[in-house]
């Protein structure tokens, strides 16, 4: 696949940003509305699939490599499994505890109980966590799509 | 029509009746028989968790294990389709 | 009665996919209905949530009175992850057993290569 | 922080986060993944003896997972619900999970050598790990949906294993027809815990299994279970994908698949004594027509010991025609599976007697031992095709003078298989034979046959491959390398122990796994009265 016109181009051009920033948008507020680390990992890995069917699978194939983003996705699940590792270490000691919540808790930020005025500085590990799943729902749902476009691709060709 | 297309047909009719059956005796819609679990949730979600979004308090903290889980099962999903189209010489 | 309409949607769903499962010969149908099982058993886990006239479980700006129950909520989020995960390698599976066999009849894979 | 209060959740944890960082390793060196890998491998089992050890001598052991365990506990037993996901450990998880932690770390050990040539390795023992994990939680776990979280994990990466030889279109073809009847038999078991959440409004076993109120949607969602489950762990009418799945992943994997199917046999044990346990154990007549009370139990037993008869006779009369080593061994599996069932089937219609204790015994045994031998046959399968490059029994022959160590492990595989005298199949099988005579002298005889049916078969096996003229394409054959002699020289070793001493095994893990089956009361109390 070598891309589609010009018109296609420009258009995932502009729309992307806007795309990419609703999704972080998603991610960041997972614990305020609705929404989350996977909603909005989905929502920006759309808008990377986006410009993998404007441009093909060759061009972004040379721009990132699936075994960065497998990487990247490793980086992510890391993260969270650091995260509920890290509640072993802190306040009540138990795995998969909120441990910058509760009476023990050692939160410096998102350290708020929730006000009603949805303050994003609330819920302890949650965006944290919204954060980390984020990262390897991005990661690894672009290297499916990318893996398996490329992969069609020499099919084609074959052919 | 072969005996394995008649097979299937009866166990999808036997299948269909009893799920219409089971839809039959379901408590109606919109008024759950039993939900201490979740307005357990739905009231301690602010003070708990600190989180106003009840879902996501759901989704990483009461039953984040679970959510691990999922993070593993896509895990597993990208590293089986990178391994499924890994070049085969080296 | 009548309230259990959604129930017999999510029937629905799971017939026509275990039909397409049972019956179809091409790789990429019983892959869809596989799929539609899926929405079907999700759609039921999301019904089971749902209390007469509620919101979504949710308080910021929520304009108050009863919530919808959130368990079933992450339950199914949960669920169409792993949805999601099974499809990518299923698809990924039928493109190598394209490659192979040169077909997507489900009767003609599994041999010997031609 | 003490290790030894935190062991459920570090079961999982610690392969999980092996297989994360397994990627990030292979970046650096083949050979530090290769120990990186076997040392997560051997740490989990570690652990998992550990815990084994705590249950076997404390009782059971639970596991909270985002608030302290005790608080929890006595809040449920205050009657607050219970909102959060535990593991709960009792004797039975315990025992399938030793069987769970040890195959993987051996196919680990023999993947070194056996695999090395291959490209995609860091994946492959990703996978490998992350299966780990998965069969692990779907045996500790005490929540529903856990469950079916962990099946899935279980099934995908199987999947992807099973293909791994992506050069031959079986091997595909057959990953792809596991998929598909593994996310079919998830969606059953999802479908079936919406019904139970639908009712009760609760996701943990124990809680789902004290309200349990024998309505018609309990019985859809019971059949459902079983029919999933039972898919999965490869009953009879609904086997066809386990000859392909274990004839044509690579023998690495095929171990590791072994103890899978189990953690599913696992499912329908805990379903079925567990979950609808109440009624089982207090025998109560679900429904009465005229003079006849029908019951729980023997409807199962019914049903479970038929199928037992036509998965045992199916298995054997299959591997007699098979001309294929692996999908020859492959169905010998499905007969041993027959076999366990059988125990089952036949201890559940005497529930609570001295005869329904030795069966559930002698089954509980036969599941360890079942995984020991046939996963020595299949990993001397591995050991032959890596040598000859080539499974055919038509084809290989005399290569007893070459290979002499993987001759002696094929020996010990066969011997164990077929039920004969110092090996630990004899040990299990004895106590089936004894039991379901005293239920019904048919059902053992028939058993008896299809064993020496078995044995005739590997003996005819065994002389084909391995003596016999000296065939001129296998002159060069070199025995297997090191790493793949260890794998099998554990397992073998284990085979022998078990046999030499079953008693040992008996008394101190199969007996406390039994006790859990028979008394559904203890998994129930113990998270519903504050864990006294």
């Amino acid at each position: 696949m070598s891309g589609m016109s010009r018109i296609v181009k420009t258009m995932s051009n502009i729309i992307f940003p806007f795309v990419m920033i609703f999704g972080l948008y998603v991610i960041a507020h997972g614990h305020l509305t609705p929404g989350g680390g996977f909603q909005g990992g989905a929502v920006v890995a759309s808008a990377c699939a986006m410009i993998l069917v404007a441009y093909g699978s060759v061009w972004t194939m040379k721009k990132i490599k699936e075994k960065q983003l497998s990487i990247l996705e490793s980086l992510g699940a890391i993260g969270f499994i650091g995260l509920a590792f890290l509640g072993l270490v802190f306040a009540d000691k138990i795995f998969f505890d909120n441990f910058i919540m509760g009476p023990n808790g050692i939160g410096i930020i998102f350290n708020k109980s929730a006000e009603g005025l949805s303050n994003i500085n609330t819920a302890g590990v949650l965006p944290l966590m919204n954060f980390a799943v984020g990262l390897k729902v991005i990661a690894g749902l672009f290297a499916i799509v990318l893996v398996m476009a490329y992969a069609t691709v020499k099919v084609k060709e074959v052919e | 029509m072969n005996k394995r297309d008649v097979l299937a047909i009866i166990f999808l009719t036997v299948v269909a009746v009893f799920l219409i059956y089971s839809a039959i005796m379901m408590h109606p819609f919109g008024v759950p028989d039993n939900s201490e679990m979740d307005d357990h949730i739905i009231d301690n979600t602010q003070t708990e968790v600190g989180a106003d979004n009840g879902v996501t308090s759901v989704v990483f903290d009461y039953r984040g294990f679970d959510t691990l889980g999922e993070a593993t099962v896509l895990f597993t999903a990208v590293a089986g389709v990178i391994m499924v189209f890994r070049r085969l010489k080296k | 009665m009548i309230y259990n309409i959604p129930y017999f949607a999510v029937i629905g769903l799971i017939i026509i996919g275990l039909y397409a499962v049972l019956f179809k010969r091409n790789l990429i149908k019983m892959v869809i209905g596989i799929t539609l099982i899926e929405s079907g058993v999700n759609l039921f886990l999301i019904t089971l949530g749902y209390r007469e006239g509620s919101t979504a479980p949710i308080y910021t700006l929520s304009p108050g009175g009863i919530m919808s129950m959130p368990v079933p909520q992450a339950l199914t989020l949960t669920s169409i992850v792993i949805g999601v995960a099974v499809l990518a390698l299923m698809l990924s599976f039928i493109i190598h057993i394209y490659r192979h066999y040169k077909t997507l009849d489900v009767g003609k894979i599994g041999g010997d290569e031609e | 922080m003490n290790i030894m209060n935190h062991l459920p959740a570090l079961i999982i944890a610690i392969p999980l986060l092996g297989a994360f960082l397994t990627p990030l390793i292979s970046k650096i060196n083949d050979r530090l993944r290769n120990i990186f890998v076997i040392l997560i491998a051997g740490l989990t089992c570690l652990l998992v003896f550990l815990l084994a050890n705590q249950v076997f001598t404390e009782g059971i052991q639970t596991y909270v997972f985002g608030a302290n365990t005790k608080e929890t506990l006595n809040a449920i037993s205050s009657g607050t619900p219970l909102v959060r996901i535990l593991f709960e450990v009792d004797g039975l998880s315990a025992f399938m999970a030793i069987i769970g932690c040890l195959l993987p770390l051996v196919a680990v050990i023999y993947s070194w050598a056996f695999m090395k040539d291959h490209t995609g390795l860091d994946k492959y023992y990703t996978l490998i790990l992350l299966m780990t994990a998965g069969m692990l939680g779907m045996m500790l776990t005490g929540d529903m949906f856990n469950f079916f979280v962990f099946l899935e994990i279980t099934s995908i990466s199987s999947a992807a294993l099973i293909a791994f030889y992506t050069d031959k279109g079986k091997a595909v073809a057959a990953g792809f027809k596991y998929i598909v009847i593994s996310s079919i038999g998830a969606l059953f078991v999802l479908l079936a815990v919406a019904l139970f959440y639908g009712q009760y409004d609760a996701l943990n076993i124990a809680v789902i299994a004290n309200s349990m109120q024998y309505s018609f949607l309990d019985k859809v969602a019971l059949v459902l279970l079983i029919a999933a489950l039972g898919m999965k762990s490869g009953l009879v009418p609904m086997h066809m994908w386990l000859p392909d799945a274990y004839g044509r992943a690579t023998a690495s994997v095929t171990l590791a698949l072994i103890p899978t199917t189990l953690a599913s046999l696992y499912g329908v044990l805990r379903v079925s004594f567990t979950l609808y346990g109440n009624n089982l154990i207090t025998g109560n007549p679900l429904k009465q027509i005229g003079q006849i009370e029908i019951h729980l139990n023997i409807l199962l037993a019914i049903f479970l010991v038929s199928l037992a008869l036509i998965t045992i006779v199916v298995g054997v009369l299959m591997a007699l025609k098979q001309t294929d080593l692996k999908r020859m061994i492959a169905y010998a599996a499905i007969a041993e599976i027959g076999y366990m069932l059988l125990a089952i089937g036949a201890a559940l219609s005497v529930l609570k007697t001295e005869v329904g204790n030795m069966a559930l015994k002698g089954g509980m045994f036969h599941i360890m031992n079942d995984a020991l031998d046939v996963g020595l046959l299949f990993l001397v399968a591995g050991a032959i095709y890596y040598a000859t490059k080539e499974t055919s029994l038509n084809k290989l022959g005399g290569l007893a003078r070459n290979m002499k160590y993987t001759t002696v492990f094929f020996l010990i595989g066969l011997l164990a298989v077929s039920g004969i005298p110092p090996m630990n199949g004899f040990a299990s099988k004895l106590l089936i034979y004894e039991s379901v005579y005293q239920v019904n002298p048919i059902l053992s005889i028939v058993a008896i046959l299809c064993s020496i049916l078995m044995l005739a078969v590997f003996v005819k096996v065994f002389h084909s491959i391995f003596l016999g003229p000296k065939q001129s394409s296998f002159e060069k054959v070199k025995e297997a390398p090191k790493s793949m002699l260890i794998g099998m020289a554990i397992i073998a070793g284990i085979i022998i122990f078990f046999g030499l001493f079953p008693q040992v095994i008996v008394n101190n893990i199969v007996t406390p796994a039994v006790d859990a089956l028979s008394n559904p009361g203890t998994y129930i109390n113990a998270i519903l009265t504050g864990g006294v």
